[in-house]
Order: C-alpha cells, then structure tokens, then sequence
C-alpha cells in the first residue's frame, strides 16, 4: 500500500477512549450489563447503531435468499420433492402447495426491499459514514437515532412471526393489490399474514421516518469547519437526497396501509368494489377503488425504487474516484442528476399502471416523464465512465465491484427502457423481463454497491481490511453467477413468460423454457453458496485481518482522518476541511491525494486553478 | 475548547499506551485489561461463526439432499375416533387398505371394482414433469393440494376454500346424471371436471386432454372406494361378536364380499342407472310455462320457496348443513355432551373399574375432541343456491336443473321431487328458474326480451 | 507502537464484538421462537402407517384364495318359535319435555299457539315405562313370517312425525304421507331417501338394506322435525310401547339368539343401552345373549333403566 | 502478475457485451423469442420492440466496450503516469445531455400513435364477447342472436374462447373476485380486469389457429392455473361453433349435449401456436 505512508505518522494509530469499557471496569456485574446494554444494544452512537442495521440486515439478506431459493426450486422443476421445506408437506409426498409458493415470492420480495436494501443503505451506511464524513461526532438526535434502528425490531418479529401464523405469511406480492389483500377469504396469505405484513410495514416506515429527519437535520447543520454543501462526497448528497424523498413519499404509504388495514379488519370500503364477493365471501362496504391503492402503493414505491438506488450510486462514486486514483468527472452534474430523479421519481408512479385499467390518456404522460428519468442516470452512467477515463485504476476486490455496478446499472437502466415505453410494455409487463429489469436494478446494482462499500468501509468499521483474495474469489463467483442467473430473464421475458406463477409449463406457449428455468436456478444456488465465502471472509477478517490504519486506501474524505475504528465522538480532533473530497493525482504535490483537511497547499491551488 | 479536551485525551491516552507496552499499570489500568479480554473472546468468536456456517451446511447436504418421506394415505381419524377405535384396530384398517388398494404412488385394486389399472397410474404418484412427453402424478399436480392426497377434502390449501372441496370417501357425489341414492356415471365425474362448478372454487379443467380427464376421473372413483371400504371396515367392528377379540376376520369372504363388492358394486351398477328424462313438449308456450312454474315454485306441492326463499335469493334456510358437516357437527356435540356428563361425574363415589372406566372414557373424549380439530374443518352451513344469480354449480343446461330437481341432490338438503312432483311440472319450474336471474315481464318476445340485472 | 495499535484495535474489539454476538443470538432466538411456535398448535392426529409386510402376505392370500369360501363352522340349528317380551322403566326422573322451536309455516305448525314439545326421552308417568326403546335379534338362522307386502304408514301431520321411532323389514313398502296443508320433505339418513312431500301427498320408500342402528328420519324444511327408523331383514325388531312393554314373536328357538338394545338418548356407544344382567351377558355395545325353548314365552319382566343410562 | 489480473479482470468485464449479444442470438435459435404475432397491431408492437432493442444495444455495447477498454488501458499496473488531473468537461456534460434527451423524448413521441390504436382509439361496436376473470377460470359470455348481452339467449362457457379473424372484437373484460390479467401472448394484448370496472379491449386477428390465454396478475393461490384457450376461425366455422355451444347448453336430453359434446369441445387442440421467432 504505497499510499498509507503519505498519511502524517503524527496521528497514526493514536488510540481512543472508548468511553463505555473504560466504566465497565470500575462497575459492577449489573452495572457492567447495564453498560453492556447502553453501550451495544441500546447504544445511541450512530457507529454502534449503523453496524447494528448491518448484521440485523445482513442476517435478512440471508433468509431473503433462502426463500428465493425455494422460488426458483419451484419454477425450475415445479412441484417436484422439495429440499429440506420438502420435511414440511411430507403428507403430499415432499411438493409445496402452490399457495405456499405465492407466500415465498411476496416475503421474498417483502424481505429484500424493506428488511435489505433500505435498511442496508440508509440505517447501515447512512448512519455509520454521515457523521464521520461531515466532520461531525454524531448524529443530530442520537436518541431518535436508536429508536429508528428499534423500530425495525417489531417489523422484523411481525414478519418473521407470520411466516407461522394460520394460513402461513402474506400471499399477495409485495405490492399486495387489492382486493386479493384486503379480502381477507381471497387467499390462505391474505389472513393474519396479511395483516401482520401492514403492522411490519408501518414499522419499517416509522424507523425511515426518523432516520430520514435525523439525516437531513445531521447533513444540514452539523458539518465541519469549510465543509461546504458542494464540498460534501457525493455518498453524502445520496443520503441526503435519500433522505428528502423518505420524508416526503413515506407518509402516503403509510396512510395506504392504514386503510388497507381498515378495509380488512373494520369493513371499510377505500379498495373494495360495491358487492365484491371472493371465494363466496362478501367484502366489506364496499364503493372503493382497487386502482386507487395502486396509485397510493406507487406513489410511495416508485421513490422507493430510488432510495434503494442512490444511496449505492453515491458510494459508488467515491469509490472508483478513490481507486481510479482521479477527481469525480463532473461533480456537480451528478449531484444535479441525483437531485433531478429525486425530483422527477415523484412523477412517474403510473409507469407501474400501464396495464391497470388506468385512463391511457394518462400512460402517455407517465411514457414521457419516465422516458425523462431515464436522462440523470445516463449523464450519472457517463461521468462515471469518465473519472476512470484516464486514471490509475487499482483493482482491489472494492473497486471491481463498484465497476460491475457500472456495468450492470448500464444493463438495468437500459431494460428500463422497454417498459417504459407503453406499447411494448403490454407485451413484457408483469413477464420475466421486468422480473430481469429490477434485479439488474436492485441485486446487480444496488447489492454489489454494497458489497463495494462493505469492502471499502470494513477497515474503518473494525480497524482491520479484509482479504482481498478471498475478496476477488467473492466478487467472480457471484459476478458470473449473477449474470446466468438475470441475463437470461430478459429473453424470457421475451417469451411473454409471465411472473408469479407456480407452474407455467402447462401452457404450450411456455412449455419449452423449463430447461432455461432450471440453467437460472443452477446458477442462482450457485450465487447463494458463494455467499459462504463472503460470511467467513467477512467474519474472519473482523479479527484475524491485517491491521489497517487510519487511511488504508489513501482516500480524502474525512472519515479516512479519524482512527480505525473510530472511539465515541469519532475525531481526535476537529477537522477543517479546505477543499473538495476529490482531489487526486494533484500535479506537484508530494503523494498523490490531498485529503479534505490536509492545510491549503500552493501547488494544488496552481493546479485546481489550471484545472478550472 | 473542544478540541483543546480532544487533545489532551490523546495525550493521556498515548501515554498510557506507553506503559501499557512497557507492562507498567496505568492508573486505571483499562487498556491491558481490554486488551487481553479482547483477545481472548477474539479467539472464540470465529468458531462459532465456522461453526455455525458449518451446522449450516451439514443441514442443507443431508436433510436436504436426501429425498422426503413418499406421500401417505392418511386414516380417517374422524371414524375411527367414533367407532372408538383401539390402536391396533387403526393398524389394522391401514394394513388391510395397503393390501387391498396400495399406496398413492403404487395404487393397486381389487379386480372387483372394474378400475383401469393404467389409468390410475397415469392419475397417481409424484408429478414427474417432463415437459413435452406425457405427465404423470395428474392428481398430485392439478387436484392433491385441495382434495388431498388421500383424497379426503383436506389437502392444504382445503381450509380456506368456501364451500370446502369435497371429501370423495363417503362415496356421496352431488352432481349427476342417476338417482339421489345411486353413484355418479364416469360420464358426470368427466363432466364436472370438464365445467367446474360454477360458483364453487373448483376450476374447469376443459383444457387437459380427454386421456388426462378420463384417469382423473377414474382415480376419483378409485379414492373414493377405497375411502368407502376404509369406512366400511371402521363401522364393521362395531357389529363384530365378542368371540371376534375386537379383530376384523382377515379372509376374502369377509373383505372382499361382504365389504368391497357392495362399494364396488354400486359404482357399476350407476353406469345404466341413467334417470330417463321425458320430452319437454316441444310446442311449449314459455311465457305460460314459466307462470306455471312459478305457482309450483311458490305452492305447497314443489314448495321450492320455503328454502330458496320468497326473493329466490337462497335466503329461506339458511343454517342447514351438508351430509358431511352433521357427522362432524353431530361428533361435536357427542364430545361437549360426553364432557360435560363426565365434569359432573366425580370419581369420589366410584369403585375401581368404574373410575377405570371414567378416565378412559375422557381420556377417548379427549382423543376425540383432537381430531375433531385437527383432522377434520370446521362445520360451514350450506345455502340454497341463489336463483338470481344464473350460477347454478351442476351446470345451467335445461337437463341439468331437471336433474337437480327431478333426484334432488345427494348429501345436500335439497329434496327429490320425483314421484311427487310430475316431469312435466318439473320442466315448468326448470323455466321458471332459468327466467329468474332477468327482469321478466309475463310476456316475451323479439321485441320485449328478457334483460338481466347486473350480475356482477 | 504495534502494542498500541492492536491494543486499541483489541479494545475498539471488544466494543464491536457484542452487536454482532447479541444480534445474532437474539435473531436467531426469534426465529426459534417463531419455528416452535406453530408446533404448539393444534396438529392433525396421524393415525398409525399400515403394516407392509403384513399387507403383502394379506394380498397375496386374497389374490390366492377363490371366490369359494371356506366353510365356516356350522351353527347349531334349532326348531320351532318361541317369543320374548319385557318393559323398559327409567329410574330416573324424566323431568318434563322442552318445546321446540318452530319458526316456520306457524299458521299451521302452531296453530292456536299449539307446541311441539322434544319427544327424545318418553317416559309413561304412571308406570315410569320408557317409550321407544329399540331392541332387534343381530343375526337370525331362520325367519317365520314372509316380507309383508301391505304398506306401513309414516305419517306427519302438524309439522310432526307421528311415529317417532319406527321399525320396518327391508323390501317392505313404507307409506310415506303427509297429511299438513303444508309441504314436507322427508330425509331419511344413510339411505339417501329425501324426498319432497306435497300437502295431503304420499310416496312410497323401500329399504334397500338393513341400517344396523337407527337411522335418523328429518325434514330439511322444518328443522325441528326429528324421527328414527330402524330396517331389518328378519323383522325380529320391536320399538318399545308407551308403557315401556314390549314384544317379539316368532322368533327362532332352541338356538343362542344375541339381541341389540338402543335408546336415542342413551350415554352408551352409539346409542346403545346396556344394562347390569349378568346372567344375559349384557355387555357394554348394549347387546343379551338368550336361548329359547320351542313355543316358550319369556318373559324378561322389568329392565330398569339406570338414570345416568340417559343424557339429561 | 498484477498486469496478468488487470487483464484478466478487464477481459470479464468484456464477457458481458459480448455473452450478452450471443444470449439475444442464441435465444432465438431455441426458440425462446417473440412467440408468433397473429395480431393487427401486434406489428407495430414488435416493431418498437426490435427498434429498442437495436438502440439499447448500441448504447449496452458502446459503453460496456468504453468501460472494458478503460480498465484495460488505465490499470496501474500499465503504469502510464499518475491520474489525469481533470473535474470535468462542461461540453461534455452538455452533449450527453442533449442528445439522450433528444432520443428519448423523440421514442416517446414516436410511440404514441400505436399505443392510441391499442389502448385508445376504441371500434365503435357492442361488444363480440364478455369475458369475466374469476378465481380461477375465464366465464365467457357471447350475446347471441339477438346481439345484446344479458339475455337468456346469452352463450356461457369457461375458458374456451372462440373469436372469428380479420374482423374487429371487442371484449367487455370485467373481475368477479380479484384483479387479473387479460394476456394473449400472440394478439399482444394484456389488460388488467379489475372488480368493479368494465374494461373493453380490442384487436384483429389476422391468421387461424389456437392460443393460449394467460393470467398476467397475481389472483391468489391458484394463479398458475388460471389457462384459457382462444381459437380463431373464420366467421363461419365460428358460427357454427356458437350454434352447436349454444344447442348444448339448451340441451333438454342427454344425447344432445352428447352429440354437441362429440362434435364440440376441442380438448387437446391439435394444431397448437407453435413460437416461431
């Protein structure tokens, strides 16, 4: 690592109170515990808490890809004797009820998006890397902060309990259209799971809710000296964007679920039609509208798409800036893209609806409006493109995945394309191709950012780096996988081969595409067993790995200044911060980056002044 | 001012880092105590991790990998609790029935029932999806999750289904084109599968092929008997003699004649117990006819009225139930009543055997209210159809209400009219019924025609 | 400088070390709990898997054995006809009849606020005889008296059955009539025979086959309407009078005869009234055990029912 | 050595334009592509299809090929200097700016017209049939004689649809229960039926032949198997058709709907819509 040494040897490793231990001593056993718990269960520092959000979501990522496992099971070789959940229906000779597989796609999905990705970005790295990377020493509310990471802990019992509540967990989606979800008779899942599924998500939105706050309060008002807003890393402007759409869009779904809520348990009527009779039972009033669900459920949901999204483009951006060893290409320009889809993410909802029976009148707006978001994304794409044009790229197993970000959201976003536009998203929607498209979106993209930022940030969450070998092994296995998996999906989807179903070969349209099924799933165990590797490594490194110091990769945002792991209040000192987060590869100066706190240096003005 | 107390935390810290190295005792002595503690849980933890990811595996390869216990007929615990079955009575009913008809994925039958053993293979074992060939495992694939793998109307998705799908092994059909008392033809199972049941959850399966209709069918009557004969054996052992120790006789006079050969018997007998349905003149006056209709819908001779109500809205009887839910409802009250007898009893003023016998009847009554949970729904009332609606599940053909009407249907409460009610008359209420779900004004024609309320 | 840094990098350690330990404990505690949870719930009772070998050793003797039977040992043959009769008496107190309710076609059905009253346990005040005591020969050697080919009546008026337990011969016709102003149907359990009675109509019901016990005879229209039949090959059946007495004529002697008793309220097993007789052999299914002499008439006196014999 | 990974690494990066075209070649070949169109409309539908297709392609290939040949050219092991010092080319940005809007707003003008002739421009005709999604099976119901629907003269059937070709069909797609999705893969048409609203959907069918009729939305548990049928004949053999349906379900004697039975329901088509790319 020849860049460690240009960090000053004054500060290195100079080691920090860690306030709690330090009491733990003096204390007796109950008062240790009660340290214990303040400190790592009920800590209010925002380090503890992100990593709290990490494992808790990391353990999720777990069970969402088991329960994807069972899906793909079953589109591959449908209702044949099914591994291990095969002891549970052994009355019917070891096949899942089809029932049972509408339930493992609705709470894989439901896992993913609201125990996974929203939390993994926002709770996670949101909280661990704001504070550290503003200059501040913790976040505005550090109590709301808290409750927002034990606000999940309802939602994640409610949907862990109604997995074994009667009539098994929520059946209807993720997106739980009505009057499948609000009709409690309409299906086994839309029982107590149903309900249980509305009580998780509320939770989840609170816990959103006040992070989002605490976020944009935190970025607003609590950086360091000379950190000014368009000095801030681009990771930090994705949160903060985040955070701004969280705040704005969560209340309608909130509000949604609330009258779902209703409409199944006191008889109201806001989704059901006059006289909606489902499996023989009468619905509630009635005089509602299953569309207008749609439209508050999107409403929400499509913002949602991108807080899953940019967060992950904002780490992204640091890191292939860090590793091409090169300014960011046209900073500004990404943050106004990212502010642009925020702004236009609030206007495209209908694009889901195209086929819903909404007026068509209304399909063409949302085509151009969508058409338009596609638009910040390619400028994103572009610049990101252009800061390793040029560079000094080095390929640690960090940079490969933020690379493959790269690669796949250019995928992802193109496919978006098609849906977008309405005539051709009559024939692919609700087909494996859309299926292709947000997995391209949230796996390829979202999910790899993560791991890119796991690697990245691992030495400054434990003061230890992780093997970069095994690292590598990681990244080629599920890369490879990955593809196999979601590539083909589009030519499925091409087919017209429709999502969500337990069995499609008994239509003579589709009955030839088993085999193509069963190659995905190959590759799809494939992809989960690799993850074995990234546990051990993961795990393993956290004590065994070579020691890292403050700034292991010679990057320049502030959190590289403070030590590894940082102690309670983050810095040793104050930092200042005197210029952008980019400044690599400065001609003239000695070592190769300047980071933000680094004194105003002569050369690098000349330069940045050429530069200009 | 901060930073000035930041800096000189450093300083402390660094110095007593220093002794910490040099092994001298810091005043508060946190940082070596720290150290070592960290050390040694460091060393534990990742072999939990190992191990953990190793139990992981280990799970996966051997429960996983190795194949699942092959599906099962299961004993219909509902009658053997009634019959106050012993366990080894239980044995032996399942044993007999594995001799005597197999397992779901090997059934056999006795070469008295007249079953096509090709068919049933076709219908029978695990769905072996080759695409393009032929399929088997029909049942398990298109019917099992309903109707259960022993066919008994519990399968897993059973309980939420609203009316519950029917339970084949009393052997009672609704739908058909015989007498109230006498079995389905393989014609009418065909038909139901081919139509579904209007208004019920059972689907139209119009698109298998004949061959694929046909082994269903016949898989049907093939469950179905043997459910018929597993209930025949159950009741046998009240009627046995003491001499008998409690044990059904294990030869073919008894199993084979005097228990499958009735069952069997009956289902070939359906086959030309066709109900001959009389002309409807084919000069019919419909207007007049359905006003007759009408009259007998609501006199005292049809008196279709006093259950399908006086709208025609099924609303008339409304808490009646189906053949299959009394046995279950009345298994109910036997169980409440048996316990309440029982909570007044006291063992106080019994002798020994009498006591004996106390507990072993609660302990049967205990048994008993178990199965009744967990083997068996809960009772759902059955409605009359409402006649509005043009939904009628045994199909909407002219033939198919006289049917309905003419033989009534079995283990419903709807009545026979047969006998009572003259075929002609039966075509007037036929009319009658079918004008019901339009506005009719008395008089028809091209230019005033019959126009429905909205159905849905 | 190394010490330092691994004893901070230790001490930060042991500050991250527990989040990790205690998320995964408790979340795997939860899904335990989770898993655990369901197994509380009412499951199914499995009854027990067949015996396969035993299974196969029974086929292959069906499939060897002929449609011939083995012969059975003979049982020993009698001559002659004797008859037995007796009454039934409840010892307890019947308390008095509960009246139904009849919400239906009540212009007729309680016509100048006439009640129908349960007829379940019919016990005659002056002789405290018990009505409607079922009792019938199980197997029979040889049967006396042809099937009888003129009609039995059954009959309902206002909305009642007027039999409330009947016995008939299989093969012989029943007169199934209903004398209302009003419809019935007649719904006669285990034999699928649920037919639809106009006013002042009748039909005729022939039983196919014997019921065993009584069989439970309703009419779906008025739900309080409740009666029971019993069928029998051999009519060696009698349906106990009013005053409790009853009689069997005819019946085969000198040969053990092994008759059936049974009460619609009786608390014994389906029904069946079993009483403390030792010398009858009167076991727990509510059955005697009882030998005849030609031309005998035996009289068992009278068979009093223990209150606790019936459900209050 | 790190040369080796670089090159390595840049060369899987490499694999993903290039696997991912042979992935939209080979497709094809098997196959799993378009199925046939017998559709009016279904032309243009595919058209637009295609002219994404090609255009997403070139940008898919371009730019994966930039970032292959950057990682290639600009690895560190290649050792050509330090980082080009550079935040940015305002020229740049305005370029790729301009011109993906351009494209973009051009591709959604472009396509209005056709989604107008799916979705808007509606023939004015009472409806050829009502077809009613219900958990889980298609009830059909044709007009009859007299042309209007809701009359005892109505035709009922499940999931056996017939339609005659090269005449316009409007569907009247209404929900008993739940949502579902109307979806002929080879008329290009898909329409959610939603409980409460009549839905109409309209097309022309071009050629003769069986296929499938798809449910598109989740409608509970028994999704999978809600399969309907739609045969398109010429007007004739469709009349035919109607008038035998139509005596079998009038049938007053068994042998009537037997013989309809007989000469009627096609239970395993013979000529099935085999996916041609």
């Amino acid at each position: 690592m020849s860049t460690v040494e240009s960090t000053s040897p004054a500060v290195q490793e100079s080691p920090q109170t860690s306030v709690a231990p330090s009491h733990s001593h003096a204390a007796s056993t109950a008062g240790r515990l009660s340290t214990f718990l303040s400190t790592y269960v009920f800590s209010k520092d925002h380090k503890v808490i992100g990593l709290q959000f990490l494992f808790s979501t990391l353990l999720w990522f777990l069970v969402g890809g088991l329960l994807a496992l069972a899906v793909r099971w079953q589109v591959a070789w449908p209702w044949s004797d099914v591994p291990v959940l095969g002891k549970l229906f052994a009355q019917q000779g070891g096949q899942m009820a089809p029932e049972f597989y509408t339930m493992l796609f609705t709470m894989h999905a439901t896992v993913m998006i609201f125990l996974v990705i929203i939390p993994i970005l926002a709770g996670a790295f949101g909280n661990f890397l704001i504070p550290l990377m503003i200059g501040a020493d913790d976040m505005a509310f550090p109590t709301l902060n808290m409750l927002s990471y034990w606000f999940m802990w309802p939602a994640f019992i409610a949907f862990g309990a109604s997995f074994f509540v009667e009539g098994g967990a929520a059946s209807s989606g993720w997106t739980s259209y009505p009057t499948l979800a609000t009709n409690v008779n309409s299906s086994p899942g839309s029982g107590w799971g149903q309900t249980l599924w509305l009580v998780g998500l509320t939770f989840v939105g609170v816990s959103s809710m006040l992070g989002s706050v605490n976020y944009m309060t935190t970025i607003i008002l609590m950086r360091a000296p000379g950190m000014t807003m368009f000095r801030l890393p681009m990771t930090i402007w994705a949160m903060f964007i985040t955070a701004v759409l969280q705040a704005f869009a969560l209340p309608v779904l909130t509000a949604a679920g609330f009258m779902q809520l209703a409409d199944r348990t006191i008889g109201t009527g806001f989704f059901s039609p006059e006289g909606n009779i489902v499996n023989n039972a009468m619905a509630g009033a009635g005089g509602g509208q299953p569309l207008l669900w749609q439209h508050l459920f999107w409403f929400y949901s499509h913002p949602a798409v991108y807080i899953m999204i940019l967060p992950a483009m904002g780490m992204v951006s640091d890191i292939l800036t860090t590793f091409a060893r090169k300014p960011l290409f046209g900073y500004r320009p990404m943050v106004y893209s990212v502010a642009g889809i925020a702004g236009l993410g609030f206007i495209v909802w209908g694009h889901h609806m195209f086929m819903s029976g909404m007026n068509p009148a209304l399909g063409v707006t949302f085509m151009v409006s969508t058409m338009m978001i596609a638009l910040p994304s390619a400028v994103k794409t572009f610049n990101w493109l252009g800061t390793i044009w040029g560079g000094r790229i080095q390929l640690t197993t960090s940079m490969l995945f933020a690379l493959s970000f790269v690669s796949m959201f250019i995928i992802g976003g193109l496919s978006g394309i098609f849906m977008a536009a309405t005539p051709v998203d009559i024939f692919i929607h609700d087909t494996y191709f859309i299926v292709a498209h947000f997995h391209y979106v949230l796996f390829a993209g979202t999910a790899m950012g993560v791991w890119a930022a796991i690697y990245f940030w691992f030495p400054k969450m434990f003061g230890r780096t992780m093997n970069e070998f095994w690292g590598k092994v990681h990244f080629f296995l599920t890369f490879v996988f990955l593809n196999g998996t979601f590539f083909t999906m589009h030519i499925l989807g091409a087919v017209g081969f429709p999502r969500r179903l337990a069995d499609a070969y008994h239509y003579e349209t589709f009955h030839h595409l088993q085999p193509l099924n069963a190659f995905m799933t190959y590759c799809a165990i494939g992809m989960v067993a690799t993850q074995i590797i990234f546990a051990v490594n993961f795990f393993w490194s956290m004590f065994y790995g070579p020691v890292a110091g403050r700034n292991p990769w010679g990057a320049n945002t502030l959190e590289w200044t403070a030590p590894s792991p940082p102690g309670h209040g983050n810095f040793d000192y104050q930092p200042v911060v005197y210029r952008g987060p980019y400044e690599y590869s400065v001609p003239g100066i000695e070592g190769d980056h300047l980071m933000q706190t680094d004194p105003p240096n002569q050369a690098a003005a000349a330069a940045a002044a050429a530069a200009h | 001012m901060k930073m000035l107390v930041r800096t000189l935390d450093m300083e402390y810290e660094t110095v007593s880092a220093f002794a910490a190295q040099a092994g001298f005792k810091t005043p508060s002595g946190d940082l070596i105590r720290r150290d070592t503690r960290g050390h040694l849980s460091s060393g534990l933890f990742p072999v939990w991790v190992l191990g953990g990811v190793a139990v992981v595996l280990l799970l996966l390869t051997t429960t996983g990998c190795g194949k699942t216990a092959a599906a099962s007929y299961r004993l219909n615990m509902v009658e053997s609790a009634k019959q106050r079955l012993k366990p080894e009575q239980e044995q032996q009913v399942a044993t007999i029935l594995a001799a005597l008809f197999g397992t779901p994925d090997e059934p056999i039958a006795p070469s008295e029932c007249g079953l096509d053993a090709a068919k049933l293979h076709l219908a029978a074992g695990p769905v072996r999806s080759d695409i393009v060939g032929r399929k088997n495992g029909l049942y398990r694939e298109h019917c099992a999750h309903c109707h259960g793998v022993t066919g008994d109307g519990m399968g897993p998705t059973a309980a939420f289904l609203n009316p519950y799908p029917r339970d084949y092994r009393p052997g009672v059909f609704k739908f058909k084109s015989t007498e109230r008392a006498d079995k389905p033809t393989h014609a009418d199972l065909v038909m139901v599968l081919r139509n579904g049941l209007a208004g019920s959850s059972m689907p139209s399966f119009a698109l298998l092929s004949d061959a694929k209709i046909d082994a269903l069918s016949e898989y049907v009557k093939y469950l179905s008997i043997r459910g018929e004969v597993e209930l025949a054996l159950m009741r046998a052992f009240f009627e046995l003699d003491d001499e008998d120790q409690g044990r059904l006789p294990e030869d073919r006079e008894f199993l084979i004649e005097e228990i499958v050969l009735p069952v069997a018997e009956a289902w070939q007998a359906a086959e030309d117990a066709l109900i001959d349905v009389p002309e409807m003149a084919a000069d019919i006056d419909m207007a007049a006819s359905i006003a007759k209709g009408k009259e007998l819908f609501y006199g005292n001779k049809a008196n279709c009225v006093k259950c399908h109500g006086v709208t025609g809205l099924g609303d008339g009887q409304v808490n009646d139930y189906d053949d299959w839910n009394k046995v279950v409802l009345q298994a109910h009250k036997t169980v409440q009543g048996g316990l309440e007898q029982a909570g007044e009893a006291s063992t106080w003023d019994m002798d020994a055997d009498e006591a004996d016998e106390h507990r072993a009847e609660l302990a049967w009554l205990d048994r008993f209210q178990k199965v009744l949970d967990g083997n068996a729904l809960p009772p759902r009332t059955i409605r009359p159809r409402n006649l509005r609606q043009g939904i009628y599940r045994g199909g909407m053909r002219p033939l198919d209400l006289y049917y309905r009407i003419h033989a009534g249907i079995n283990g419903a409460p709807m009545p026979a009219a047969k006998g009572t009610v003259p075929p002609e008359d039966i075509w007037h209420i036929v009319n009658y019924i079918r004008s019901l779900p339009y506005d009719f004004n008395g008089t028809l024609g091209v230019d005033k025609p019959m126009v429905a309320r909205d159905r849905l | 400088m190394m010490t330092t840094s691994r004893s901070t990098v230790g001490g930060c350690h042991s500050g991250l070390k527990r989040p990790i330990a205690a998320h995964c404990l408790i979340f795997v505690i939860c899904l335990a709990v989770g898993v655990a949870a369901p197994g509380c719930g009412a499951g199914s009772v499995a009854g027990p898997a067949p015996d396969f070998e035993a299974a196969l050793v029974l086929r292959e003797k069906l499939a060897s054995a002929t449609g011939a039977t083995e012969a059975g040992e003979e049982k020993p043959q009698g001559t002659g006809w004797a008859t037995l009769k007796g009454r039934f008496i409840f010892a307890g107190a019947p308390g008095d009849a509960k009246p139904l309710i009849v919400d239906k076609d009540t212009e007729v059905c309680s016509k100048g606020g006439m009640k129908l009253y349960d007829r379940s346990l019919m016990v005659d005040a002056s002789t405290k005889g018990l009505a409607n005591v079922v009792l019938f020969l199980r197997n029979s050697s040889r049967v006396k008296e042809p099937v009888p080919t003129d009609a039995l009546v059954f009959d309902q008026k206002s909305c009642e059955f007027l039999t409330p337990v009947f016995a008939a011969r299989v093969g012989q016709p029943i007169d199934v009539k209903n004398s209302d102003p009003i419809g019935h149907n007649t719904n006669i359990s285990g034999t699928s025979f649920n037919q639809l009675i106009p006013a002042g109509e009748s039909t005729v019901f022939t039983a196919g086959r014997e019921t065993g016990l009584p069989v439970t005879v309703t009419c779906n229209i008025h739900p309080w309407m409740k009666a029971y039949a019993v069928f029998r090959e051999d009519g060696y059946v009698a349906v106990s009078a009013p005053d409790g007495s009853f009689t069997i004529p005819n019946l085969p002697a000198g040969e053990p005869l092994e008759f059936q008793v049974w009460h619609e309220r009786s608390t014994g097993r389906s029904g069946a009234i079993s009483l403390d007789q030792p010398e009858l052999k009167w076991n727990a299914k509510g059955r005697f055990k009882i030998q005849l002499e030609e031309d005998e008439v035996r009289d068992l006196g009278t068979l009093e029912v223990p209150a606790d014999a019936i459900s209050g | 050595m790190k040369r080796f990974a670089a090159v390595f690494w840049s060369l899987l990066f490499l694999s993903v334009p290039v696997l991912g075209v042979a992935t939209f070649i080979v497709g094809p070949a098997y196959d799993i592509w378009l199925p046939r169109d017998v559709s009016e409309h279904g032309a243009a539908v595919d058209g637009l299809f295609y002219f994404i297709l090609a255009l997403t392609g070139v940008v898919f290939i371009a730019t994966e090929m930039v970032l292959f040949w950057f990682i290639w050219k600009y690895d560190e092991s290649k050792s050509n200097g330090p980082g080009r010092y550079v935040h940015g080319s305002h020229t740049l940005e305005v370029v790729w700016t301009i011109i993906p809007a351009a494209v973009l707003l051009f591709l959604a003008i472009y396509q209005m017209n056709t989604w107008a002739d799916v979705k808007m421009r509606r023939p004015n005709m009472t409806p050829t049939v009502e077809v009613v999604g219900r958990q889980f099976e298609w009830r059909l119901r044709y007009p009859g004689r007299d042309g209007m629907l809701g009359t005892p003269d109505d035709l009922h059937l499940v999931n056996d649809l017939h339609l005659p070709i090269d005449e316009d069909i409007l569907i009247q797609l209404k929900s008993m229960d739940v949502l579902h999705s109307f979806f002929l893969p080879n008329v290009r048409i898909k329409q959610d039926a939603v409980p409460g609203m009549k839905i109409p959907v309209w097309f022309k069918a071009r050629e003769e032949g069986v296929f499938d009729i798809v449910c598109a939305e989740l409608c509970g548990w028994g999704h999978y198997k809600m399969k309907g049928r739609v045969t398109f004949e010429p007007r004739e053999a469709f009349e035919r058709w109607l008038e035998r349906k139509y005596a079998e379900q009038e049938a007053t004697q068994p042998r009537d709907s037997e013989m309809a039975m007989a000469s009627g329901v096609v239970s395993h088509p013979t000529q099935i819509a085999k996916n041609q790319p």
